[in-house]
């Protein structure tokens, strides 16, 4: 037992987590001492000041490469990008959060979480403008937790991110205003999965450790390169790999997604979809990459054999929804399978453009997902948000401009040229291509095919369609969403006509220490 | 002169216009019509200005503008013309104003505006010049596929009852062909990326690769679905009728008229040129698919009792035509085939305007429905006459020229093939004259013995209210009375079917002009399209200078 | 008694774990299955940590642990949150979401 | 062949096409503005054509050595080497055609003045007029094949418009659409011979194709003079085509007169002399114009004998006579001159019969039942004189014109020799003898016997009565040519020798049957002929409604030998139960694959979403087995 060394902390390079985990503390703290009338502008500005403050050290740590913490964090191009992406989403989607002009109770969320829902009292405070304003410390340290997840080179550190990214949002999950029994449903279904994916995880965790004696990802790397894969890790890396693959909701570890999707509160769905698909792939890709990338021809055939799955389960199994939140939710189901085929483009040696392409695809995902949830909260009727399909008929006449952004939104969902969704389409394809994936590539193309009916539903309802005379109405967003909705929008046509730089710093951030 | 980058202008010009259109205000109809109609006019202008400084001997792509676009993907925003892409250009700038033109007076159906509907067709516009002035094929896919858009929701908001079964099924089979071939755009730049040393898109450097046959093969057929499905060839066609049968007039002329050769422009600049070995082994079967849909749709045309289902499977029957005349490997089939792309446009485009005109005054698109027609409007009738014999490619019209090249230019490659193919040119003359004959001759019929209804004694003498009833009336109801009419019925017809307007004269007229014009004289183009034919032929391995004949000519002079 | 039983003991812990999750109704019976499965992870580090000598399994299983208990306060809030609207605990009567 | 540059006037020989062009694009762009003086000027185009002609004929008349005067005015169709030039060539042959078509052409467009005069689409009429005249001008005058098959299918064109001229009658539209249809048939072998000679020679001008005819092979040759054998068949009514030329009877008489007697229909012909250097190569294709026209030949005798519908009796007698034509220049050198004189003599006396049959309709009001007419020649005299000069032509009554003409060509057939020329000469024999028979009896029918019309009703009473000047001038100006036209060719201004430059000369040395025999042949088949419509017809009643029961052969005859029933079942019927089973298939099979791949991916996606019960157990069984899956997918990998 020798004697316990410090670990060498680099505090700039941990700058952008002080931030963003200082500010959920700050959080937490305003909860427990603000008066409660300032608590929501204050909990706004901390979580804003957290994760943009994040955003911009993130970008001012730009082009470093080291390894901190004793080897347990990654300051790298990848990790730093996908931090920032993380970070710029998270503090879109705290403004949906923030938006209080459409909701009569001036909230989406619930005035008391405590409260049984259906309960009298909880009648009594659905027209309250009171908030559970404990959302934003929980989303910051959310954010927090997902910065961390794409950092991590440890897989213990992985483990605790994992969880720290996982438990506020389990807890977000259910604290929606309206339809709370739908929302506590999702709730108690994220949990109960969540916990046991991450249980596979932490097994798997085990075993890899059993394997090779250490859980950093450096030294699994040169037990693999010297030692190759023997059983114990073999089943430690698929046990690991489901564990992640539930949290990016690729199929068949899906199941949660439309569920949870629909059932918490739009904004956080918004969050979840956007946030938590960057993170997880972030540790795909660090735990493929940078533990197993030299023996990638193990985990190939289990990644193209997934892929092809979640990108049918989810073109084929959203054709039939009915529900928008749903449909959005198979449709995230199927860009996992879209991004799994541009983790297969690792190339030799992690040579290939796999991976500034998954970077790419996983920044206009993120912001297009955004902002189609983004508009989800928008059109509302007497019982919240309007996401039964048919509610949404003839929409484009009552709205235009909604009806215009929502289609752009769902173009570059389907990858139709000129919206950021076809670029990063094709930077995928044409990684996995390069690395002779192409019957991969067909079948994802035939998937975006089937996958873009759905998308074409809404619009062919939005545009060509009779308006329902008891139709939803359109609210007028306030500030928050109205930045949220033009940036995502700006940001989904300039990623798609002129996505040069974008594509250029995925490419020099694309590689990896360790 | 030759440096003002005349292709980008003509791609900005539209789309910014298509955005000012979006952006005026409700109410403003009128000024979005105008500047639609001088937008489109400026862009014809600017493509007769474009062949003007084009230079016949030239190199083959000429007026090109070249900018760094996506430097990660080895992409450039190149645009450059040969001649066969600088007479689709033409045939855009006329278009448009014409469907402009002839769209004038429609309403939309609904709460709809038509500022929409010229923002779309503007927006539509600058997406055809990108498809066809591209050199790069990245750029290529970019404007195939976002063209979709602005079809789709022409179609789809602006169309017949099934609008959006039809615009769906457009959108869908289109995104089908066009995904597959972005797999073979990505395969080719991979291969370029082995054999450059970094990948492109360029199509001047793709085209001198050497790539393995059986690659070439596998690329070749991704390529074309998409363009087989876009041009279309049997069986990839059903949603041609749907759309065309569906469309809003000025959508159907577009679609059929340009839209839809992208996909024989296709065959002709990308499958030939990049994929020579893939093309030559692949013929057969492609001129099979082209000959056998040269017959079933005309057979089908033959059958259909919608005008405008009846004018797209012409087109599905001519297409045929085309793809004979690319896969023919002559540079006079070539030639003739580019032509036909031209001449369809206008000839079918005109065919779709007057069938609209007549479907505008009549409210139903059922051939059965009218009878007569020819008594009450004989300009309509000369209209549809002309544009039918120019369909039915009778000589002194520009098709002749074309569908005669095409013809003469494949037999001697390709006798069999070409044998059959001129049973379509009976077919063809069967068809034309049912659907003229039914509507335009014969004692009065259906809607023209309607009676009017109380109040409209006198017709609808003055403005185009009979626009109005394009979508929701009649249809049904006329099909009895059709039964009960008989040839002493006149002296209860009703003049409910008014000859054509100074407005729709100003639409027909031009078009007219140029299929007479195209008939007589039609060398002008041809002298702009032989060279690029040739350079086609002799990338694909035939010889450029065109046919050898069996036994040398005796030169009688 | 060599290493490799505890291993077979803490799979045949994470099976019974698992399984539970599968066939218990009560959202608290299986939240404790979790738990269990998490506890057999937990043994299981502790045995590779004497197995390779060093400490660090030890200090993982410290994290679990640490973690699994913030997992309980999460979890326990949000099934008391849910059984005091439904009273009723059973997962299968949260049958709301679905298709 | 060799050719000359043009020069002199005939360097502005495409005036000829240009004037009624013009016309006809003046009279249809005018629109009403033209009512009042849009005939005259139709008039005068082809008027002015037929002076331009005449000149340019007597200016080729005083050229010596060749005499093919070739004008190209500008490139057509340049792409690779197919080189086609927009020229004319005129010559000894088309000349006399440009002189029948303008000189017969401007009689009928002058009668047409009062034939239409109270019809309210007159304008509309001559400028149709106009455009066949000027297609047909284009026809004969191209020098080139392609040239020459647009104004073939220019007059086709103009004919379509024509016989649907009144438009709102289904019959004449019907009539149109089928002549377009059944010559567009012709027209695709006329394509295909044109595509044969590029493929072989490279060039489709008659010079370049005329001139290298020897290099091609035996097969091409025969293949092009079938070929073109089924243009002409097309367009000249000619078995298996005939059956529209009737039907084309629909539209107004002087177009019946023009077009479908006197010069479109002879077209063939024309093209058939024109392509002489092939079928001098072509044994084969030249026996089966003989063989076409004399099959042709007896099937509108036949039918001419059962019609009561005046116009379809000389419509009939029109495909007889062209058969005889056929007959003629499928014989070969011998033959060609004698064709051409027939057809020319024929161009007057049946337009001259057609005139007159209008001139009766336009007494009759508009009836062409002849069991209604009789004993109009004390009525119309003019009329009956007139027609009955052009009747006596038509059965070869001595001296007059077709009396020479059909005569030389019987002779001709004879002179072929063998069993061949006995058939062929035979059937010419024959055939006279019908042709007496169907006109004696129209004569008897038409102008004598009792007088067999009603009185029609209150507003049109039948009041028979002669044409106006402007009508029967022309009848009289063909009546003229009727009977001179014969003897001016054959005996005083020879057309032989006119046409040699382009036949050459051919004199037989010695009769296979002496020609005084066959003189006396033919005049004892027509008088037998006449003899028999005498016995027949002339000296009974005729019942104003036609006997039903007859034998199987007069039914035959009335059905046109069934020609209609056979193209309606080999055909239309079969073609439209393939257009609707193809529509079935199009819908059900080609769009019903691409629906139906959309309803399984809607199926399998409503019966997938199944398995999102929304239960969490059920849930974490997925994970569990897709975790298994991973494991045992990783670790096969491994393992192998």
């Amino acid at each position: 037992m020798g004697a316990i060394t410090a670990p060498s902390l680099s505090m700039a390079a941990l700058a952008p987590f002080l931030f963003v985990f200082g500010a959920a503390a700050v959080g937490v703290l305003v909860e427990a001492f603000a008066p409660r009338d300032v608590r929501h502008p204050v909990q706004v500005g901390v979580a804003l000041v957290g994760t943009i403050g994040g955003l911009v050290s993130t970008l001012l740590l730009a082009g470093r490469k080291e390894v901190t913490a004793g080897g347990a964090l990654a300051v790298d191009g990848p990790a730093l990008f996908l931090e920032a992406t993380v970070a710029g989403l998270g503090a879109l989607a705290v403004l949906l959060f923030a938006e209080r002009a459409l909701d009569p109770a001036r909230s989406a969320f619930v005035a008391e979480a405590a409260v049984p829902a259906g309960s009298p009292r909880d009648a009594e405070l659905l027209t309250s403008t009171r908030v559970q304003t404990e959302v934003y410390p929980l989303a910051t340290f959310a954010i927090g937790g997902m910065m961390l997840f794409t950092a991590a080179n440890d897989l213990l550190i992985m483990f605790v991110a994992l969880e720290v990214l996982s438990l506020p949002l389990y807890l977000i999950s259910g604290l929606a205003r309206r339809r709370r029994l739908l929302s506590q449903e999702a709730a108690v279904k994220y949990f109960l999965l969540g916990a046991f994916a991450s249980g596979f995880f932490l097994y798997g965790l085990a075993l890899v450790y059993g394997a090779t004696g250490s859980v950093r990802l450096s030294a699994v790397r040169a037990a693999v390169s010297t030692g190759g894969t023997g059983v114990l890790l073999v089943l430690g890396l698929g046990l690991l790999v489901v564990g992640l693959m539930f949290k990016a909701s690729v199929a068949p570890f899906h199941t949660w997604t439309p569920d949870v999707y629909q059932g918490a509160p739009t904004p956080v769905t918004a969050f979840m979809a956007a946030c938590t698909k960057v993170a997880a792939f972030g540790a795909i890709l660090r735990l493929l990459y940078v533990g197993f990338g030299t023996d990638a021809w193990t985990w190939r055939p289990l990644i193209y054999g997934i892929a092809i799955v979640s990108m049918v389960v989810g073109a084929v199994l959203g054709l039939t929804q009915t529900d928008l939140k749903r449909m959005l939710a198979y449709s995230s189901i199927a860009h996992a399978g879209f991004l799994l085929t541009g983790v297969l483009g690792i190339g030799t040696g992690a040579s290939g453009t796999g991976l500034p392409a998954t970077l790419f695809y996983l920044l206009a995902y993120g912001v297009t997902t955004l902002g189609a949830f983004g508009v989800l909260t928008l059109v509302r009727d007497g019982d919240g948000e309007a996401t039964h399909l048919s509610q949404w008929a003839g929409l484009a006449q009552r709205s235009p401009l909604t009806a215009a952004v929502m289609s752009l939104f769902l173009l570059a969902l389907a990858g139709i040229p000129l919206t950021s969704g076809f670029t990063a389409k094709f930077a995928v394809f044409r990684a996995a291509i390069q690395d002779g994936a192409w019957p991969l590539v067909l079948v994802a193309l035939l998937a975006s095919a089937v996958a873009a009916f759905f998308y074409l539903r809404v619009i062919v309802l939005m545009y060509f369609s009779a308006p329902t005379a008891d139709g939803p109405t359109v609210g007028v967003p306030g500030l928050p969403t109205t930045l949220v909705l033009a940036i995502t929008a700006t940001a989904t046509l300039v990623l798609g006509i002129v996505p040069g730089a974008v594509l250029d710093l995925a490419r020099s951030a694309a590689i990896f220490v360790g | 002169m030759s440096s003002f980058p005349f292709l980008l202008v003509m791609i900005l010009l539209p789309a910014v216009g298509a955005a000012v259109i979006a952006a005026l205000p409700r109410g403003r109809e009128q000024t979005a019509k105008q500047l639609a109609l001088g937008v489109s006019l400026v862009v014809l202008l600017l493509a007769v200005l474009t062949t003007v400084a084009f230079d016949t001997n030239g190199p083959r792509f000429q007026l090109t503008t070249s900018v760094s676009w996506i430097p990660d993907f080895g992409v450039r925003f190149a645009l450059g013309v040969d001649g066969i892409a600088l007479v689709m250009l033409l045939l855009i700038g006329v278009l448009v104003p014409v469907v402009v033109a002839a769209s004038w007076n429609d309403t939309a159906a609904g709460n709809r505006s038509m500022r929409a509907f010229f923002a779309w067709l503007l927006l539509l516009e600058a997406m055809m010049v990108g498809v066809f002035a591209a050199t790069d094929v990245f750029v290529f896919y970019v404007f195939f596929e976002a063209m979709l858009v602005p079809m789709y929701f022409l179609i789809g908001s602006f169309g017949g009852p099934r609008r959006q079964y039809a615009a769906v099924k457009f959108f869908l089979y289109s995104l089908v062909g066009g995904l597959v071939m972005l797999a073979a755009v990505i395969g080719l730049y991979v291969v370029s990326s082995q054999q450059l040393a970094h990948g492109t898109f360029s199509f001047d450097a793709l085209r001198n690769l050497q790539i393995d046959p059986g690659v070439q093969k596998l690329l070749f057929l991704g390529f074309f679905l998409a363009f087989a499905i876009k041009a279309p060839l049997v069986p990839f066609h059903t949603w041609l009728p749907d759309s065309g049968a569906e469309a809003p007039i000025g959508g159907g002329v577009l679609l059929v008229g340009v839209l839809d050769k992208v996909g024989t422009f296709g065959f002709l600049r990308y499958c030939l040129p990049l994929f020579p070995d893939a093309s030559r082994a692949f013929a057969p079967w492609i001129l099979g698919l082209a000959v056998a849909g040269i017959l079933y749709a005309a057979l089908l045309a033959m059958a259909q009792s919608d005008m405008k289902r009846l004018v797209a499977y012409t087109s599905i029957s001519h297409f045929g035509f085309i793809a004979l005349g690319i896969f023919a490997f002559t540079t006079e089939a070539g030639t003739g085939a580019v032509l036909y792309m031209v001449n369809h446009g206008i000839s079918t485009g005109l065919l779709f305007l007057v069938v609209g005109m007549l479907i505008a005054r009549g409210g139903s698109r059922q051939i059965g429905d009218y009878g007569g027609v020819a008594s009450y409007a004989p300009l309509l009738a000369g209209s549809m006459l002309i544009a039918g014999l120019a369909s039915l490619a009778l000589p002194g019209t520009n098709s002749f020229v074309s569908e005669f090249l095409v013809l003469i230019g494949s037999f001697p490659t390709r006798p069999v093939y070409t044998i059959i193919a001129t049973v379509g040119m009976i077919l063809a003359a069967l068809y034309i004259l049912l659907m003229y004959q039914r509507t335009m001759n014969g004692p009065p019929r259906g809607v023209l013995l309607e009676e009017l209804p109380p109040g409209a004694e006198n017709g609808p003498v003055g403005g185009e209210s009979a626009h109005d009833s394009v979508l929701d009336h009649h249809g049904g109801a006329t099909a009895t009375l059709t039964e009960t009419a008989t040839a002493t019925a006149p002296a209860r017809a009703r003049l409910r079917i008014r000859d054509l307007s100074r407005r729709e004269l100003a639409v027909v007229t031009p078009l007219i002009a140029l299929i007479i014009a195209l008939g007589v004289y039609p060398q002008p183009l041809l002298n702009l399209i032989r060279p690029a034919v040739s350079a086609t032929m002799s990338d694909v391995g035939a010889d450029p200078h065109g046919i050898t004949p069996t036994h040398a000519p005796n030169k009688g002079k | 008694m060599t290493l490799s039983w505890y291993l077979v003991l803490a799979a045949v812990l994470f099976t019974i774990g698992a399984v539970g999750v599968l066939v218990r109704r009560n959202a608290i019976v299986v939240f404790m299955c979790v738990e269990l499965m998490l506890n057999s992870v937990n043994l299981t580090l502790v045995t590779f940590a004497r197995a390779s000598g060093t400490l660090d399994g030890q200090v993982i299983a410290f994290f679990v642990m640490v973690v699994a208990a913030a997992e309980v306060v999460v979890g326990l809030a949000i099934i008391m949150s849910i059984y005091r609207t439904r009273r009723s605990a059973s997962v299968d009567d949260a049958n709301l979401l679905k298709y | 062949m060799h050719t000359v540059p043009a020069s002199g006037l005939l360097a502005a020989s495409w005036l000829l096409i240009a004037l009624p062009l013009a016309g006809a694009a003046v009279l249809l762009l005018g629109g009403r503005r033209t009512d009042r003086w849009g005939h005259l000027l139709g008039v005068a185009t082809v008027a002015v054509a037929f002076v331009i002609g005449l000149a340019c004929t007597v200016q080729l008349g005083g050229m010596s050595g060749s005499k093919s005067v070739n004008l190209d005015l500008f490139t057509f169709i340049s792409a690779g080497t197919l080189d086609v030039k927009a020229g004319l060539l005129f010559d000894p042959l088309s000349a006399i055609f440009v002189l029948l078509i303008t000189g017969v052409g401007s009689l009928i467009h002058i009668y047409s003045v009062g034939y239409m005069a109270d019809d309210p689409g007159r304008r509309r009429f001559f400028a149709y007029l106009n455009l066949f005249v000027a297609a047909m001008l284009l026809l004969v005058l191209g020098n080139s094949y392609v040239a020459l098959y647009v104004g073939w299918e220019g007059v086709g064109l103009a004919s379509f418009l024509l016989i649907a001229f009144w438009y709102r009658r289904p019959a004449a539209v019907t009539a149109a659409k089928k002549a377009f249809v059944m010559n567009r048939v012709g027209d695709v072998g006329l394509a295909l011979a044109i595509f044969i000679m590029f493929a072989q020679l490279g060039t489709t001008s008659f010079v370049g194709v005329l001139g290298s005819t020897g290099a091609l092979a035996g097969g091409v040759l025969t293949a092009l003079g079938l070929l073109l054998l089924l243009g002409a068949c097309g367009k000249s009514g000619q078995f298996p085509l005939q059956a529209w030329l009737p039907d084309a009877m629909e539209g107004p008489t002087p177009v019946s007169a023009l077009i479908h007697a006197a010069t479109m229909v002879t077209a063939g012909v024309y093209l058939i002399a024109r392509s002489a250097p092939i079928y001098d190569h072509a044994p084969a294709a030249r026996t089966v114009v003989t063989i076409i026209g004399a099959i042709t030949l007896m099937i509108g005798a036949i039918a001419g004998c059962a019609y009561d519908d005046i116009k379809k009796v000389l419509a009939y007698s029109t495909v007889s006579q062209i058969g005889y034509m056929f007959l003629a220049v499928g014989l070969g050198p011998i033959g060609y001159v004698a064709g051409l004189a027939h057809l020319l003599t024929h161009g007057f006396f049946k337009a001259g019969l057609f005139l007159g049959a209008g001139s009766v309709m336009h007494a009759m009001n508009d009836s062409v039942d002849m069991r209604r007419f009789g004993g109009l020649w004390r009525r119309m005299p003019v009329t009956f004189a007139t027609f009955g000069l052009g009747y006596l032509a038509l059965i070869g009554f001595p001296l007059l014109s077709g009396y020479w003409t059909k005569d030389a060509i019987i002779e001709a057939a004879f002179d072929h020799g063998g069993t061949t020329g006995y058939v062929l000469g035979g059937v010419g024999v024959l055939g006279a003898g019908l042709t007496a028979f169907y006109m004696t009896r129209l004569m008897f029918m038409t102008f004598f016997g009792r007088p067999r019309w009603d009185a029609g009703s209150a507003s049109t009473p039948v009041d028979p009565h002669e044409s106006p000047g402007v009508m029967t001038v022309p009848m009289i100006v063909l009546a003229v040519g009727s009977v001179a036209a014969g003897y001016l060719l054959t005996q005083a201004f020879p057309l032989s020798a006119w046409l040699s430059p382009v036949f050459g000369t051919n004199k037989l040395e010695s009769h296979v049957v002496a020609p005084l025999w066959i003189g006396v042949l033919v005049i004892g088949a027509m008088v037998l002929g006449v003899a028999a419509a005498w016995l027949f017809v002339g000296r009974r009643e005729v019942p104003v409604v036609r006997p039903a029961r007859v034998s199987p052969v007069v039914r035959a005859a009335r059905n046109a030998l069934y020609a209609d029933a056979i193209n309606e079942s080999l055909f239309m019927r079969p073609g439209q139960w393939l257009a609707r089973a193809l529509v079935f298939v199009d819908n059900r099979r080609v769009d019903g694959a691409v629906n139906g791949i959309a309803a399984t991916l809607g199926g399998s996606s409503a019966r997938l979403g199944r398995a999102q019960t929304g239960f969490v157990r059920s849930y974490a069984l997925g994970m569990l087995g897709g975790a298994v899956v991973v494991a045992g997918a990783l670790l096969a990998v491994t393992a192998g």
